[in-house]
């Protein structure tokens, strides 16, 4: 073909594009796990005992269930959802691993099953988003409610029994000087990571998020994603759920209670839209790490509580302010020149 | 243009974002009455110059008069008081809103204590449109009109100002047809105003405009009368290097022969209905009509996005039912479509190029589900190679890249995904030149690789050039059929508006 | 000319009234109000005092605080946000009012001032952080919300004080025999709404949260669109607040809380779009007042109370399936 | 379109079948119209086993024998919302209820309604948890001086100086503001006792266990810890971090008091003792109630004290059987989870109850009701707790469980 090559011509404005979503993700997850480190740091003038091995290890501990829940609810919100029934699941995954624990059969029967029916309830969750239009946000509450006085009824208030051993082991074990639950969560962090970012299934969630109809358009059936996203956010709240009652030997209902907003603030946090389409989970982490340092330094003040929660509060406020997209970008760009 | 002072005067305008140098040291002078064309391709700065003369963005120097006034807008609706107005590329029209609120956006006839009076609203609404001849009812929600009729509205709202300086931005970018806009045009000018219209269709700019001002990469490269400036000259001025447009029949082989791979029989739908034809192998089969005939939905039907509510579609022969575009991709020798409205349906502005080009295919590129880095690199810069996208842009986010570019970009995603079919609705609104020869090439070059095209386009020229055979709708039915050899602009015209059937039919 | 021939056809179908019944389903107030009544009806059916004079009362003073809050919340996801400040802010005034109680109608008017002014300025606080400084609506409000609740537990760190007795007595009196006042504000609540609906302000409001950029390139300011958005919503929280101390008589540094959640359900109940752009305070409030009743409902229905949340679950998943689908039907209806 | 109908019938259908559910309800609710008390018991839900537990014995007695024949109970579940429980209580007097026995989720929020039904004559118990509406009868331990007591215990058990932690209940709650406040007034007195973290546990173990945690991370050295229900979760963390316990007081969980009674334990430094919040006192109102309903006892409305258990680590004894006989008060690992409350019983006040009705709410087979104590005991005001404007006595945070053994 003879017809000239104009695009040729055409100089890009300027090659700092090149430095597109990757390099920027990278910066504010660097940023965010740096105001980490710096509260852990900073806590020594809190106590002298602070910022010590013993404390990160404390932190991972008390993060690594915010981590597992965050995750799923980080893929719902990268579809443009939002999940509020990990709550529930999160009692519901504790509740069946107790109650059925011994009584349904070996563990690698019982905790493969109460994932599926977590995952089940997800699926559910992303029907009636899906095809029946509902808002998910209304549709996961609802669902959140229903699991709930459910699970309630079902326990009628006691849950019982005590925790797969798997979980003990998990929770409390340790592989020589390293408790077993920080190579836990390495290594969750670098799967859930890499089916994030590097899977065709992760791509995919990326474009429904940002375009579903272009997506659609594109020949993505947006539902698989979608749906998908939402099983394994119940899941993964199953999961937590399991984890928690490892950690305390014991289910309780509305245990899930306080992971709801710390899920959707960690990622968020971490720079995604809540609108869906962007984030990384990696920035995640590092919110969810930001936000239980935060909660340990912060319990370790020696004031009262009213002040400690404005504090916190505060710290937040402060935190999505130096986060900023715009700053961030000016970074680019700075080391980009 | 003698010493009468110029309705607008920009002087050696600047802008860049963070590292990105959008305008530098452009030039424009605008005398009042007078159409003055802005030239330029896509990424050339000509939306940047302007968001700064209608007062969305600040430069960052440079000095700009207007009828002898300093002239500095701090925000649009100064721009609109100071008598600029702009009817935008990306249509600036809230879907929510009514018609009429629409028009008289931001500040709405105030009843009375002060409020809000929809009566006067709906009032003033359907003035305005009685005034510029636009047949809407003023308490439509604009969401449910047709790209057409927001345009139209859009351009509208502009006149309705009556403003001294009057920015039209590829007005007419959703319109088959012009005169309404011409006239309107001319009657401004005739009242004095001066009008800055920015348009890729040089036969429009030719016919309307009298001076022209070529920007390229940020920079203004010049100002020609039209009259004295060939085609070559200004292409030469756009690209920066002579630019032979050659475009030459195809040659319309016995296609007959060739077999069929897309038939449809007696398709009913949203807006059409009774609708049969029958693609070959190796065919382009155009589609004309003025917007608004039933061709969307066509073309949205035969993927699967909108319903079909009687007729069979065959492929390879085989009866199927389209259920999805992904269905479609899979279904005999595969169906892609290229969609109307690039923003909307188009790119994932956030992902890299090379990502929105083999999203279709992510599944084969890498193993075990995850994805290769290199292998969709090399994947995306074959295809895009086949539509000349520089292998450059492929890092780049897509959202940063020009339209120009992007729509190559979902071209090669189309033929990235190995369909054999194409459905190009309109690939070449509001590109440039260039590009067009780039995405033309393209698909002659895939039909001639055994590819068949259904391809609709708001661009007359294009189908004369492109297609083998051309069907003509009007009125959600095809109104003619006429093979290569008869394809005109002429006839074609005729045909488009529904008149001389008999002409056409013999 | 054609062209316009055809633009016209399909523009036809815009005839006011169907217009207006159209825009009344669609946003969502049409039929949680359906809803409501059939509710209603079922706990009329179920329990006679429904119907007496004070049963009337006791609903309406148990909707109001929640219907004004869900009202505010309304306000900022029309804009196309989230403001979880609402718990702080409720929690605050109500540890105010209870802290500081000034009698009869001036003290009433006083303690009003207190909350109101506590509402605008944590509003105004979230209008900065969001529609100038750009933070994501959900992640600064949260902030904003934790600090509202920590001042609440600083001035008073257990429940515990009196809401002064005239203001807690008139308030949730009955006027004329059948008015109850609680009422009686929600509905100024809504004239106040009405009114604004013919601003300038409310039409930039439902413009930046239906598409941003288009708005401004209208000539909207954004920014004061958001900040409108926030600060009302600040000012009916603080209402809100009073009225629960009205209610509850007492200060509790907790009393907030509860609202986070239900007034987000009452707002998607109310048929507001979460996405932005679409919905009405009406049905924000109306959504309120179901989720109010519907516990009354279940009671007086007698269903076991381990098993109430799966009613309402149920119920919340139908009446938005509901209305998505009459207003789809209303909109094809209109298309075809 | 077509699906778009489809849908509509299938969500019509669906509320019907709604409806038809409703309708069932209230079938049963009008079914048995026969003379029996209707009686509600309101609950918050913050799903612990302790609420369960109390609404279980509640059940319990109402369907032991003569009580079965005699009464109606209705549970009503409020979370931790005093709006719907307001709207609970409305709707219960206007039921006609003639007794409302609660756990109210507010000491102050509820008595605008509690006063207008005590107008319409129903009786309200509340038991654990009080209200200051002087109409209602509240029945507690709270005035009985947990905080000062385990404080005092613990200061013996730290002879007097150390660095301790106070793991506490709910913010902004009234109960958790009295147990410490009454701490605070005896380790003030101590010069020595260093409060290092103070953090909320919201009487649960895991949020117990979380908290201690980070406070650990911040004082490894800790000395002693003063907590509230949620203890055991606070030997867990203990736990999580090594063998090394410290001197602690508690409430009455199972797994603190076998912690208590374990030698291991006991060898690595645990010891102190376990009081607090029982359960019973539900079973007690209830009681109360009933006999006042049935004319067997003339009381009127007032604060009512249910006495503090007190078990210190050397007096935990296993029970063999279903309840507690022979003075036991603990029972062995795996009959029941380590955060069942113990306090369910008292051979004194409820010798009807068994494990079974602790934990599912069903009576004990052949037992039957037993009167109660003729006199009660009358609880000392508390402004904010059981009275609104009201004077404490000058007593108040007297030592009755234990005397100091060291000097400040």
């Amino acid at each position: 073909m003879t017809s000239a090559r104009p695009s040729a011509a055409v100089q890009p404005p300027a090659d700092t594009r090149r430095t597109g979503r990757i390099r920027s993700e990278t910066i504010s997850t660097a940023a965010i796990f740096a105001l980490a480190i710096i509260l852990i740091l900073a806590s020594r003038f809190v106590s002298p005992a602070l910022g010590s091995w013993d404390q990160v290890d404390t932190i991972i501990t008390l993060a690594s269930f915010l981590i597992v829940v965050a995750f799923g609810q980080g893929l719902v919100i990268l579809v443009g959802g939002l999940d509020l029934s990990i709550a529930s699941m999160i009692t519901l995954g504790g509740v069946l691993a107790t109650t059925w624990n011994g009584s349904f059969g070996p563990e690698w029967v019982l905790i493969p099953a109460v994932l599926l029916i977590c995952a089940c309830i997800g699926a559910l969750n992303a029907v009636g988003v899906i095809w029946l239009a509902i808002p998910p946000f209304i549709m996961t509450m609802a669902s959140g409610i229903i699991v709930a006085s459910a699970a309630l009824g079902y326990t009628s208030g006691t849950p019982r029994g005590a925790s797969p051993d798997a979980f003990l082991a998990l929770m409390k074990g340790s592989v020589g000087p390293i408790s077993a639950v920080l190579i836990f969560v390495v290594i969750f962090v670098l799967l859930a990571w890499a089916l994030q970012s590097a899977t065709a299934f992760g791509r995919r969630l990326y474009a429904v998020g940002a375009n579903r109809e272009a997506a659609r358009i594109a020949g993505v059936a947006t539902w698989r994603p979608i749906m998908a996203a939402y099983a394994i956010s119940a899941a993964c709240a199953g999961f937590a759920g399991m984890m928690l009652v490892g950690y305390a030997n014991g289910a309780t209902l509305r245990m899930g209670d306080s992971y709801l907003l710390p899920s959707i603030a960690s990622v968020v946090i971490g720079g995604s839209s809540i609108l869906g389409g962007r984030g990384s989970f990696a920035a995640t982490v590092g919110g969810a790490i930001l936000l239980t340092t935060l909660g340990t330094v912060i319990s370790a003040l020696g004031m009262d509580q009213g002040w400690r929660t404005v504090i916190e509060g505060a710290i937040i406020v402060g935190a999505l302010l130096l986060l900023r997209e715009d700053l961030i970008a000016r970074l680019r760009n700075r080391s980009a020149r | 243009m003698s010493g009468a002072v110029s309705a607008l005067d920009v002087r050696s305008v600047s802008k860049s974002y963070g590292a990105t140098v959008a305008l530098q040291d452009v030039s424009i002078e605008l005398q009042p009455g007078e159409v003055h064309a802005l030239l330029g391709e896509n990424g050339a700065g000509k939306s940047t110059l302007v968001k700064i003369l209608s007062g969305v963005v600040k430069p960052d120097v440079g000095a700009m008069r207007m009828g002898g006034e300093p002239y500095g807008p701090h925000s649009i609706v100064d721009a609109r008081r100071r008598g600029v107005a702009t009817a935008f590329q990306e249509l600036s029209l809230v879907p929510n809103l009514t018609v009429a609120q629409n028009l008289s956006l931001p500040r709405q006839p105030k009843g009375s204590l002060g409020l809000v009076s929809g009566a006067a609203t709906q009032k003033h609404g359907a003035a305005v449109l009685e005034r510029f001849g636009l047949r809407l009812s003023p308490n439509a929600m604009v969401a449910g009109l047709t790209l057409a009729e927001r345009q139209r509205l859009e351009i509208t709202r502009a006149f309705a100002c009556d403003p001294r300086v009057l920015i039209l931005d590829e007005p007419t970018a959703a319109l088959a047809e012009t005169d309404w806009l011409f006239r309107l045009v001319r009657q401004a000018t005739a009242a004095g105003a001066a009008v800055l219209y920015i348009s890729h269709r040089l036969h429009e700019v030719r016919e309307l405009c009298q001076r022209a001002t070529v920007l390229r990469n940020g920079r203004s490269i010049g100002t020609v009368g039209l009259e004295d400036a060939t085609d070559h000259t200004i292409f030469e001025m756009m690209v920066g290097r002579s630019q032979a447009e050659e475009m030459q029949h195809r040659t319309a082989a016995a296609q007959s022969t060739r077999p069929a791979v897309l038939q449809a029989q007696g398709l009913a739908g949203d807006s059409f209905k009774n609708i049969s034809f029958t693609l070959r192998e190796g065919e382009i089969l155009g589609v004309a009509g003025l917007e608004g005939q039933g061709q969307r939905a066509l073309f949205r039907a035969l993927v699967g996005l909108a319903p079909l509510a009687s007729g069979s579609v065959k492929v390879d022969g085989a009866l199927v039912r389209l259920s999805g575009p992904d269905v479609a991709l899979k279904t005999g020798r595969g169906i892609a479509f290229l969609p109307e409205e690039r923003k909307t349906e188009g790119i994932f502005p956030a992902l890299a190029t090379a990502s929105n080009i083999v999203l279709p295919v992510i599944g084969r590129v890498g193993r075990a589900g995850f994805v290769s880095e290199r292998l969709e690199r090399e994947a995306a810069a074959e295809s895009s190679s086949q539509v000349d996208l520089n292998s450059r842009y492929l890092d780049f986010r897509i959202g940063d890249l020009s339209g120009g570019n992007q729509q190559k970009a979902l071209l090669a995603r189309a033929m990235q995904t190995g369909a054999k079919i194409l459905l190009l609705y309109d690939p070449t609104r509001g590109v440039d030149v260039g590009t067009k020869q780039s995405i033309y090439a393209a698909i002659r070059s895939f039909a001639e690789s055994g590819g068949s095209v259904l391809l609709y386009s708001s661009e007359l020229p294009e189908l004369v050039h492109l297609a083998d055979r051309c069907l003509v709708v009007y009125g959600g039915r095809i109104f003619a059929e006429m093979p290569g050899g008869d394809i005109n602009e002429r006839t074609l015209v005729a045909a488009l508006t529904g008149h001389s059937m008999q002409e056409t039919a013999a | 000319m054609s062209a316009n021939a055809d633009a016209a056809a399909a523009s036809a179908p815009g005839s006011n009234l169907s217009l207006a019944f159209r825009r009344g389903l669609t946003d969502g107030a049409g039929v949680v109000a359906i809803l409501y009544v059939i509710l209603f009806t079922l706990y009329a059916l179920w329990d006679r005092s429904a119907l007496t004079v004070s049963g009337v009362t006791n609903l309406s003073n148990n909707a109001a605080p929640l219907a004004i809050a869900a009202a505010g919340e309304s306000l900022v996801v029309i804009s196309k946000g989230f403001d979880l400040s609402v718990a702080g802010v409720v929690s605050l005034s109500n540890v105010l009012m209870a802290s500081y109680p000034v009698e009869g109608p001036g003290g009433a008017l006083v303690s009003l001032l207190i909350c109101l002014g506590v509402g605008g300025a944590i509003g105004v606080v979230n209008g900065v952080l969001v529609a100038i400084l750009r933070l994501q609506s959900i992640a600064a409000t949260l902030g904003t919300m934790i600090m509202g609740q920590g001042l609440a537990l600083v001035i008073m760190d257990a429940p515990g004080g009196t809401v002064a007795d005239w203001v807690s007595y008139t308030l949730t009196d009955v006027l004329f025999g059948v008015m109850p006042i609680s009422g009686l504000i929600v509905l100024a609540v809504v004239g106040l709404w009405l009114l604004f609906r013919h601003t300038d302000a409310c039409t930039g409001l439902f413009a930046v949260g239906a598409d941003e950029t288009a708005a401004s390139l209208s000539g909207i300011s954004v920014v004061s669109a958001r900040f409108t958005a926030f600060v009302g919503a600040g000012l009916l929280y603080g209402l809100a607040g009073f009225m629960l101390s009205v209610q509850t008589a007492t200060g509790n540094p907790t009393a907030g809380t509860p609202f986070l959640m239900l007034t987000f359900a009452a707002v998607a109940l109310g048929g507001v779009s979460l996405t932005g752009g679409r919905g009405s305070l009406v049905g924000a409030i109306i959504g309120a007042a179901t989720l109010m009743l519907l516990q009354k409902v279940l009671f007086s229905g007698g269903v076991s109370s381990f098993y109430t949340g799966i009613f309402q679950g149920v119920v919340m998943v139908l009446a938005i399936v509901f209305g998505s689908l009459v207003s789809r039907l209303a909109a094809t209806g209109a298309r075809a | 379109m077509r699906t778009l109908r489809k849908l509509l019938t299938t969500t019509c259908v669906a509320a019907g079948a709604l409806a038809a559910a409703f309708a069932a309800g209230i079938g049963s609710a009008s079914a048995d119209e026969a003379k029996k008390f209707k009686i509600f018991l309101s609950l918050s839900y913050s799903g612990n086993s302790w609420q369960s537990e109390a609404a279980n014995i509640v059940k319990a007695l109402a369907q032991t024998p003569p009580y079965d024949k005699m009464v109606e109970l209705k549970e009503v579940i409020s979370g931790t919302d005093p709006q719907a429980q307001i709207a609970a209580y409305e709707s219960m007097i206007d039921a006609g209820a003639n007794g409302v026995i609660s756990f109210p989720i507010s000491s102050t929020a509820l008595n605008r309604t509690v006063k207008r039904g005590c107008e319409k004559g129903v009786l309200f118990f509340m038991y654990d948890a009080t209200v200051t509406e002087p109409c209602a009868y509240n029945v507690s331990y709270i005035t009985a001086g947990f905080g000062e007591n385990t404080a005092q215990a613990l200061v013996n058990a730290l002879n007097g100086k150390g660095k301790i932690f106070l793991s506490r209940g709910v913010p902004g709650n009234s109960v958790d503001k009295r147990h410490t406040d009454g701490a605070m007034h005896i380790f003030k007195e101590y010069p020595g006792i260093q409060v290092v973290a103070e953090y909320y546990s919201f009487w649960d173990d895991r949020t117990t266990q979380q908290e201690t945690a980070k406070a650990l991370a911040a004082h490894p050295d800790v000395d002693g810890i003063w907590a509230q229900a949620g203890e055991f979760g606070a030997i867990q963390a203990l736990r999580d971090k090594g063998t090394r316990l410290v001197p602690m007081t508690g409430e009455n969980s199972n797994g603190f008091r076998l912690a208590l009674a374990d030698p291991e334990a006991q060898k690595n430094g645990l010891k102190g003792v376990s009081a607090g919040s029982p359960p019973a006192t539900a079973g007690y109102a209830f009681k109360l109630m009933m006999e006042i309903l049935t004319k067997k006892r003339d009381l009127k409305p007032m604060n009512i004290q249910y006495p503090l258990p007190w078990v210190p680590a050397d007096q935990v004894k296993l029970c063999k059987g279903d309840t507690f006989e022979d003075g036991c008060n603990a029972f062995p690992e795996g009959k029941v989870p380590s955060s069942f409350v113990t306090e369910v019983f008292s051979p004194e006040f409820l010798p009807e109850l068994s494990l079974k009705s602790a934990l599912d709410g069903a009576p004990t087979p052949g037992k039957t009701i037993q009167p109660l104590p003729a006199d009660v005991v009358k609880a000392p005001n508390e402004p904010g707790i059981n009275c609104q404007k009201c004077e404490p006595p000058a007593d108040l945070y007297k030592l009755t469980k234990v005397q100091p053994t060291v000097k400040p």
